[in-house]
């Protein structure tokens, strides 16, 4: 029961610490471009404020653009609840594996993509469109990545991964594991609309996907989807950082290890924030035609993740 | 028990096909129709679980017919008890479903007599494809199902497009019967009353190229039925034209008959081959479902789409039995068992997703009288059941989790993933490419189902047909709701299934006589523990959070407010139809991307007003994309036939004296030969 | 042993039938075929009788009788009746000119012979060296239908074939069972009278006897 | 003594319909009934086949035998004719003819049914050769019943094929008996079958190759085999429906006999590697050109003759495939006669709705005749082979055959021809049955008796489809004991 109580502890932790993370990557991207930029605490006013305000609902939307939201922020809350974040053996390893969690994501862009189109604007759609085939073409590379941690690792469950892991530390440093993290690297940016890809502080209808989707939302709802979209980008790093640096998470549940083991994870996510940020102020928006030689790029080391864990085993 | 239950589907089916001659046309009849169809379909369910059951096959033989070829001989065991579980549950939901939706037949648009008089003898004769005992048999039974969905098919025989759909299906069913014809005559050296046991025996003493030629005539064969990919192009054009309810078994069950064959003869009878084998199957399946979803995304004929669909599906269950038949050639007989369980989960999935999506494009064309999702649109208001399982639909195709899709395509992926445990390395290579062609097909599914969904349910309607719609009637939605009911039971419960298939496969082509211990608890765990899951966990936990949201919103009196406006359209007035996506646009990034293969054409004709060059009349944009098999395929096969059929014509040219010279010429010819050449 | 007289006359009498065959081929207008269709007819006539003198077979005088009374009087008689109704008088150009059926006709002859070495060389009958020339006229007959493009041509043609074929049988094998002779001159007979009505039809529809016109049928 | 009710019958139909001068309908009813006498003495010796005993004989020197092949053929024969007198054309009916033309009609259709029953029952073989000599010289002059271009030229092409045909057929026969007597000097009846085939063995090989040539060349005339088919599709789309019916009903059926019994008497000689040789070259050769003539054509008869031309070449492949062969042949015979009468007689009544053979005009059969509409999709799906009709179990038996003597090569150009004709006639058939009703053409058909006797010939086929009867199976075998010893 008391393992039970701590993946739930998990799954909110990750919550929390979600939006604090966008601030974070927004923060130091003001500071790289030389601008004050907002706290980095910011989104938490911004949430706040959106669950205070009325919703505004358009007519021609239908129950499902009312539903949308609760299902992508649920669907996003339960993988928060499998992936590995400070505790590493989890008790519900059995409940989910790595292809779930990519499949529960793809349940939630498949909400949100249906939700952009309900209310029948023309940026709705164009947003739905262009999520849904950056999706369909980063699919391969997510799986063939999985397919190269798990040839490592032994098992697609995530605790196992992680426990392997930390049993043999060299794994980390296999070729098949670094190409698999550049390539799951590279879906991130893709999945969770970062800036090569898609840029997450525009309305400008020509660039914005994600953003084009949720137009249509105010008040709770949009909180709701804002707020699923920062964890979005939790799980992302929290996958990108445990499962192949492990080190540094808790394995016994005393509270000092896993104090230790959470601010070890803030930091690993805030290193992983300052890359990002770095490279988005660096790297200008690709045309969206050139995103699909980008995801290609990611399955092709995918691909040699797994040819080479292959070869050398 | 089980020849009372035999006889029982006999009267059942022929009492509907009776009750379909004599009542025809009127509601009691269309009734009568769907409770034989209902009964039979009951009764070969309740044999199916009975013989799986008991583990033993049943066998039966009726003397009197067929006394020339042995007779007819039924032999039911656990593969082919599998598959009459799997006509069952996809003729329930239909047959009600028909009940009322062929109510649109009564204005003579299509005999009702015909149509319920073929729906029964169709499923009867698929159930006898699954039972047949012999090889006569067997082929007997399955020219009679080709020739009774090809009436199903033609039912609408005064469309225009129709018969040419026609003619196209029965064509192909008769050139699968004609590969199976050879194959089954080969394989029992010419004896056509052979019962599949002394097959089994016989082929086992076979010499290996034969086998591999029959190996490749069964895939050929069988393929032809399945639609898989060079042989699929049937399948667009005879769907469509199709009652939908027929449509949806014959999407759903129909093409399962050239899974069930292709296992029956390449695993039972011939006892599983080289590894090649299970790489050509493998190769197949990838290639059928990454093209069969590619040209899905570019139909905007919404049962087309469905139909596409299908091939896609069949594609992802030929790459679980591709993968189960390698694994036997390896001799790494859990892995074997995981990918054929996989293949065979998939099969029973795709029947009840696809039934249901068919019946739900069913109601929606019943309502707009359209199959084009260009003219739908906001359906979603006016019909919200049908709505709703058509959701429940999508979402199990796109194979989303809490739905069975997503469990049968992650045990496909756990077969697959356990490639690595492959001696060989060239051949163990395959197995990523074929995850990533797998995963690029369910994402793309997902996005051409956000496509279908999307544009035909949500938003405003693009026709006043799509306005006008109505919600189809009780017995339409009772249809569709047992298959959505079965899409969620399959995906939380799948631990009551997956135990049974591992039965439904022992003892075929050397997989282990006694099931293998697949601790099938709460999770569904792939051997070697590679990789473990719970559905019913997977689902509770979304339930729970699903309800905690509201509840916690409430708690943290969150502002509870709603109000309803206009939707934001940059500043304008009024939001016509017109501003919305289409389902053309909303897949012109994909075209774009894999431009190589659709090589889009595009023509744009703009009419502009007559006074001035920058005011225009009407935009007509139309873009075709290339049609790689019909075109490069089947066009130059016909030309061909086309052509010697004009040489041949010409022989009969109407001079007597030609006629004459003709016989002469025999008589010199057949002289010098019986003279001269011994 | 010299051969004896009467497969000498039987070898003559076979070659004066196919040189009558021949005349058909040679000749272009009608009235010639009618002749030497009932030159023909004379010989084969008198070979029964030889046949049956030496053969000792009082039968086939009764049979050379009906020949007679069939092929020498009757047919001719009709066939002339046709020729003067129709007024038609010449061939106009055959499928193949003169010369060319007539070398043609030379290497049906070989082939004929060719194809009956067998039959000769195990044959112990007298007449057995006319064998050859009967199929032989059998293969003109055969030619003259094929070339020819008036109706009456063919029609003259088809008895030739007949010819040939009863003087086949004639001295193969002295003459078929009785009852198997008259059936198939009572079929000639019917086989004639038939052609003859189908004639007079044509050129009722066609307004000429010439084949060539009958295309219309095709495919 | 039943060879009396067997021959006796047509003859006095034709009698009576020559003396009734200024033709009467009840003479067409008389000689219908007059018809039923022989089905019921080809029955009589059906049964005396079966109970084994020596074959029946009758006449000077043995002239009619009726052994088991001659009784199956018997029941064949007069069935159809049976089937085409009652439902042939009546004065006043439907049909345009006069009451001469119906006399005419009467007298010699009734000549060609007896002529090709003497055929199917004569022991001796100059008699058999006769008789069908008879049946071409009579079926010839019924072709033009109605005097048009196209019915002269067709009769005119069929009086001179056939009858050349049969010549050579007749040069084929003297020179086999020229050996036969050569080798055993003139003995009592030599022309019978029984005595051929005793003395068979001891006969020159090379003499009788080149009498078989002329024998299947001339047979196969008859039988409509390629090269020699030409006057097929031209005589059976210009005669008169139910003449055509008998056509390609029995006829080809009748001359496929005659090829048959010398097949027996030349392969106690040669062994059956030659005439098999040669009927599967010829027939493989027809059913090459008929399959292909099917793909592009325009009228319906001639397409229903180009089919019976395919299924010549299909039973004589058959008859080439040694004892097993032969079973699917003959059981391909006789699903093929019931077949193609049923579809040439609705054919007829096509004609007389619509008044054109061409395809183009034909369409919504369906709903313009239902009973014949749908009699005629039966017949047609049952020609193609499909399951619940015999033809499909007949092919299968005949691939059968061929795979278990390794002719896989050939099976497979076979089953290729099957599918380019399967496919054509489907979108022919497609074509007719449904699609608007032309312009002028009235909707609605009684059901008469006349489609009621079509029904018994469905009710055989499904029969022959699901199941045969154990006489049938041991009349079928009886006879391949006798043709392939």
């Amino acid at each position: 029961m008391m393992s039970f109580l701590l993946e739930i502890g998990q799954g909110l932790l990750a919550l929390a610490l979600a939006p604090g993370l966008v601030g974070f990557v927004r923060w130091i991207k003001a500071r790289l471009q030389a601008r004050r930029g907002a706290v980095p605490w910011q989104p938490y006013f911004e949430l706040a404020k959106l669950f205070g305000k009325d919703v505004v609902i358009s007519s021609n939307a239908s129950w499902l653009f009312r539903a949308a939201p609760y299902i992508i922020f649920g669907s996003t809350l339960a993988v928060a609840c499998l992936v590995p974040t400070i505790f590493a053996p989890l008790p519900g390893d059995g409940v989910g594996d790595l292809l779930a969690v990519v499949y529960l994501l793809l349940l939630g862009t498949f909400f949100l993509a249906l939700a952009g189109l309900d209310p029948g604007t023309a940026f709705g759609g164009m947003g739905s469109s262009r999520e849904m085939t950056i999706a369909a073409i980063a699919e391969p590379t997510i799986a063939l990545a999985i397919f190269g941690l798990a040839l490592g690792a032994g098992s697609t469950n995530l605790g196992r991964i992680v426990t392997n892991t930390l049993a043999n530390p060299i794994l980390a440093l296999s070729p098949g594991y670094l190409l698999a993290f550049a390539a799951l690297f590279i879906v991130t940016l893709a999945e969770t609309g970062r800036l090569p890809v898609d840029n997450p502080s525009t309305h400008l209808e020509l660039t914005m996907i994600h953003e084009a989707m949720i137009l249509e939302y105010s008040g709770r709802y949009l909180a709701l989807i804002e707020w699923a979209a920062g964890l979005k980008l939790l799980i992302f790093f929290s996958l990108l950082a445990n499962l192949f640096v492990p080190q540094g998470l808790a394995t016994t549940l005393t509270p000092t290890s896993l104090l230790m083991a959470g601010f070890i994870f803030i930091g690993k996510l805030a290193f992983l924030g300052v890359v990002t940020a770095v490279l988005e102020t660096r790297v200008a928006k690709l045309r969206l035609f050139r995103v699909p030689e980008l995801l290609s790029v990611s399955f092709v080391l995918a691909l040699l993740s797994v040819i080479s864990s292959f070869l050398l085993r | 028990m089980i020849d009372t239950l035999f006889i029982g589907m006999i009267l059942a089916y022929g009492f509907g096909a009776s009750a379909a001659l004599v009542f025809g046309r009127g509601s009691i009849g269309r009734w009568l129709v769907a409770v034989g169809s209902v009964l039979g379909a009951g009764a070969g369910l309740a044999i199916g679980i009975a013989v799986i059951a008991a583990g033993t096959p049943v066998e039966a033989s009726i003397p009197g017919l067929f006394s020339f070829a042995g007779g007819l001989l039924v032999r039911l065991d656990s593969l082919g008890a599998f598959f009459l579980i799997l006509i069952g549950l996809g003729a329930i939901p239909t047959a009600l479903y028909g009940a009322s939706y062929s109510k649109t037949y009564e204005d003579g648009r299509g005999s009702l007599r015909q149509l319920g008089l073929m729906l029964n003898l169709f499923l009867f004769s698929m159930s006898l494809v699954v039972m047949a005992g012999n090889i006569f048999t067997f082929l007997f039974a399955w020219e009679c199902m080709s020739l009774t969905s090809y009436f199903l098919v033609i039912t609408e025989a005064n469309e225009p497009e129709t018969l040419g759909a026609g003619s196209w299906y029965l064509a192909m069913a008769h050139i699968s019967l004609v590969f199976l014809t050879i194959l089954f005559l080969l394989l029992s050296g010419g004896d056509w009353s052979a019962s599949f046991n002394s097959l089994r025996s016989g082929a086992a003493v076979l010499s290996s190229p034969l086998r591999n030629v029959l190996f490749v005539l069964a895939l050929i064969g069988f393929g032809l039925k399945a639609g898989i990919v060079p042989l699929h192009v049937w399948l667009p054009l005879a769907h469509p034209v199709a009652p939908s309810h027929v449509s949806a078994l014959m999407s759903g069950v129909l093409i399962k008959m050239g899974i069930y064959g292709l296992l029956r003869v390449v695993l039972d009878l011939l006892g599983g081959g080289p590894a090649w084998w299970g790489g050509v199957v493998l190769g197949v399946g990838s290639v059928s479902a990454v093209l069969g979803v590619l040209y899905a995304l570019m139909e905007h004929d919404l049962k087309r789409l469905l139909a596409f669909h299908s091939v896609e599906n069949i594609g992802i269950i030929l790459i679980g039995i591709g993968a189960g038949l390698i694994f036997r050639s390896y001799g790494l007989i859990t892995l074997a068992l995981l990918g054929f369980i996989g293949g065979l989960y998939h099969t029973l999935n795709h029947a009840v997703f696809k039934g249901l999506l068919f019946l739900g494009a069913g109601s929606v064309l019943h309502a707009t009288h359209t199959r084009n999702v260009e003219k739908m649109g906001g359906l979603i208001k006016s019909m919200p059941w049908t709505a709703f399982f058509f959701l429940i639909g999508a979402a199990a195709i796109s194979a989303l989790p809490p739905l069975n899709g997503f469990v049968s395509e992650w045990l496909v992926f756990q077969a697959l993933l356990g490639g690595f445990q492959i001696p060989k390395p060239e051949m163990a290579i395959i197995m990523p490419l074929a995850v990533g062609m797998l995963a690029l097909t369910s994402g793309l599914a997902a996005a051409c189902f956000v496509k279908a969904f999307g544009i035909t349910f949500l938003a405003i309607p693009r026709s006043p047909e799509a306005e006008q719609a109505h919600e189809s009637s009780w017995s339409m939605r009772l249809g569709m709701g047992m298959f959505a009911v079965l899409c969620v039971a399959l995906g939380v419960l799948p631990f009551a299934v997956v135990p049974q298939l591992s039965r439904v496969m022992t003892g075929l082509g050397g997989l282990p006589a006694s099931p293998a211990a697949f601790s099938f608890n709460l999770t569904l765990q792939s051997p070697a523990a590679f990789g473990q899951m719970s559905p019913p966990i997977i689902a509770l936990g979304l339930v729970v959070i699903l309800g905690l949201i509201p509840v916690g919103m409430r708690i943290f009196r969150i502002n509870q407010k709603r109000r309803v406006s206009a939707t934001w359209a940059c500043g304008q007035i009024s939001q016509t139809p017109r501003m919305e996506y289409t389902a053309t646009a909303f897949a012109e990034p994909l075209r774009r991307v894999f431009a190589q293969l659709f090589r889009p054409t595009k023509e744009l004709s703009i009419d502009f007003h007559p006074d001035s060059k920058y005011f225009v009349q009407s935009i007509e944009y139309r873009s075709e994309i290339l049609p790689w098999f019909e075109r490069f395929l089947y066009r130059p096969l016909l030309e061909m036939f086309h052509f010697s059929a004009r040489q041949v014509r010409r022989l009969q040219s109407g001079s007597l004296h030609l006629y004459l010279l003709y016989t002469s010429l025999a008589l010199v010819l057949l002289l010098v030969v019986a003279r001269w050449i011994k | 042993m010299a051969p004896s007289l009467f497969s000498q006359l039987s070898t003559l009498g076979a070659c004066l039938a196919l040189l009558y065959g021949l005349l058909l081929l040679w000749r272009r207008n009608l009235g010639s075929y009618v002749d030497a269709f009932q030159g023909q007819s004379v010989v084969l006539a008198v070979l029964f009788g030889v046949v049956g003198y030496f053969g000792h077979d009082p039968e086939l005088y009764f049979v050379a009788t009906v020949f007679v009374a069939l092929k020498v009087f009757l047919m001719p008689y009709y066939l002339r009746r046709m020729q003067d109704r129709f007024a038609v008088e010449r061939e106009r150009d055959p499928y193949l000119n003169v010369p060319a059926s007539l070398i043609l006709a030379g290497l049906l002859v070989i082939l004929a012979y060719a194809v009956m070495r067998p039959v000769v060389t195990i044959s112990s009958l007298p007449t057995r060296s006319g064998l050859p020339l009967a199929l032989a006229l059998v293969f003109i007959g055969l030619l003259v239908i094929l070339t020819r493009k008036k109706a009456f041509t063919q029609v003259v043609g088809f008895l030739i074939l007949e010819n040939g074929i009863t003087l086949l049988a004639l001295l193969g094998t002295y003459g078929i069972p009785l009852i198997v002779e008259l059936g198939v001159f009572l079929d000639a007979l019917m086989g004639f009278l038939v052609m003859q009505i189908f004639i007079y039809q044509l050129h009722g529809t066609f307004e000429s006897i010439d084949v060539d016109q009958l295309n219309q049928l095709r495919h | 003594m039943s060879f009396l009710f067997l021959i006796l019958p047509p003859i006095t139909a034709a009698l009576l319909a020559g003396l009734v001068r200024p033709y009467r309908s009840w003479v067409g009813r008389v000689n219908s009934l007059l018809s039923l006498i022989p089905i019921g003495a080809s029955l009589v010796f059906i049964g005396g086949a079966l109970t084994g005993g020596p074959a029946p004989t009758f006449g000077p020197d043995e002239l009619l035998r009726a052994d088991s092949l001659s009784a199956l053929l018997m029941i064949c024969v007069s069935a159809v004719a049976a089937l085409g007198l009652f439902l042939g054309p009546t004065l006043g009916g439907e049909d345009p003819y006069r009451a001469a033309q119906l006399r005419r009609y009467q007298i010699f259709v009734n000549l060609f049914i007896a002529a090709m029953l003497l055929a199917v029952s004569a022991n001796n073989v100059g008699v058999m050769w006769v008789s069908i000599e008879a049946t071409t010289i009579f079926s010839a002059l019924i072709i033009p019943l109605i005097l048009t271009k196209t019915s002269v030229e067709a009769s005119w092409k069929y009086i001179l094929i056939g009858s050349t045909g049969i010549a050579l057929a007749f040069a084929g026969t003297v020179l086999a008996y020229f050996d036969f007597v050569n080798l055993v000097g003139p003995v009592e009846n030599a022309l019978n079958w029984p005595v051929l085939m005793n003395s068979a063995p001891a006969l020159h090989p090379e003499i009788i190759r080149v009498a078989f040539v002329f024998l299947l060349i001339g047979y196969g005339t008859k039988a409509g085999l390629a090269p020699m088919h030409t006057w097929l599709p031209d005589a059976h789309a210009e005669a008169p429906a139910p003449l055509s019916a008998l056509m390609s009903g029995v006829l080809l059926a009748v001359a496929i006999y005659a090829m048959l019994r010398w097949k027996a008497v030349v392969d106690l000689l040669l062994g059956p590697a030659f005439t098999n040789q040669l009927l599967i070259m010829l027939g493989l050769l027809s059913m090459v050109i008929a399959a292909f003539s099917m793909v592009i054509q325009r009228n319906y008869k001639r397409m229903l003759a180009y089919s019976s031309i395919e299924h010549t070449g299909l039973i004589c492949l058959g008859l080439g495939l040694g004892p097993m062969g032969i079973f699917a042949a003959l059981y391909l015979l006789i699903c093929h006669s019931t077949a193609k009468s049923m579809l040439f007689l609705l054919a007829g009544n096509i004609f007389h709705r619509y008044h054109s053979t061409q395809l183009s005009d034909i369409s919504g059969l369906l709903k313009t005749m239902p009973v014949t509409g749908r009699l005629f999709a039966a017949g047609m799906l049952a020609l193609i082979g499909l399951p619940p009709f015999g033809m499909f179990v007949a092919e299968l038996a005949l691939f059968r055959a061929g795979f278990s003597r390794q002719y896989i090569w050939l099976m497979v150009a076979v089953l290729v021809l099957l599918t380019v004709a399967f496919v054509s006639l489907v979108r022919h058939l497609n074509k007719i049955l449904y699609g608007p009703i032309p312009k002028g053409i009235s909707v609605g058909e009684p059901f008469g008796w006349r489609n009621a006797l079509l029904f018994i010939n469905l009710g055989i086929l499904t029969m022959l489809g699901l199941t045969l009867p154990a006489p049938l199976l041991t009349l079928l075998n009886q006879v391949v004991g006798i043709v392939a010893k």
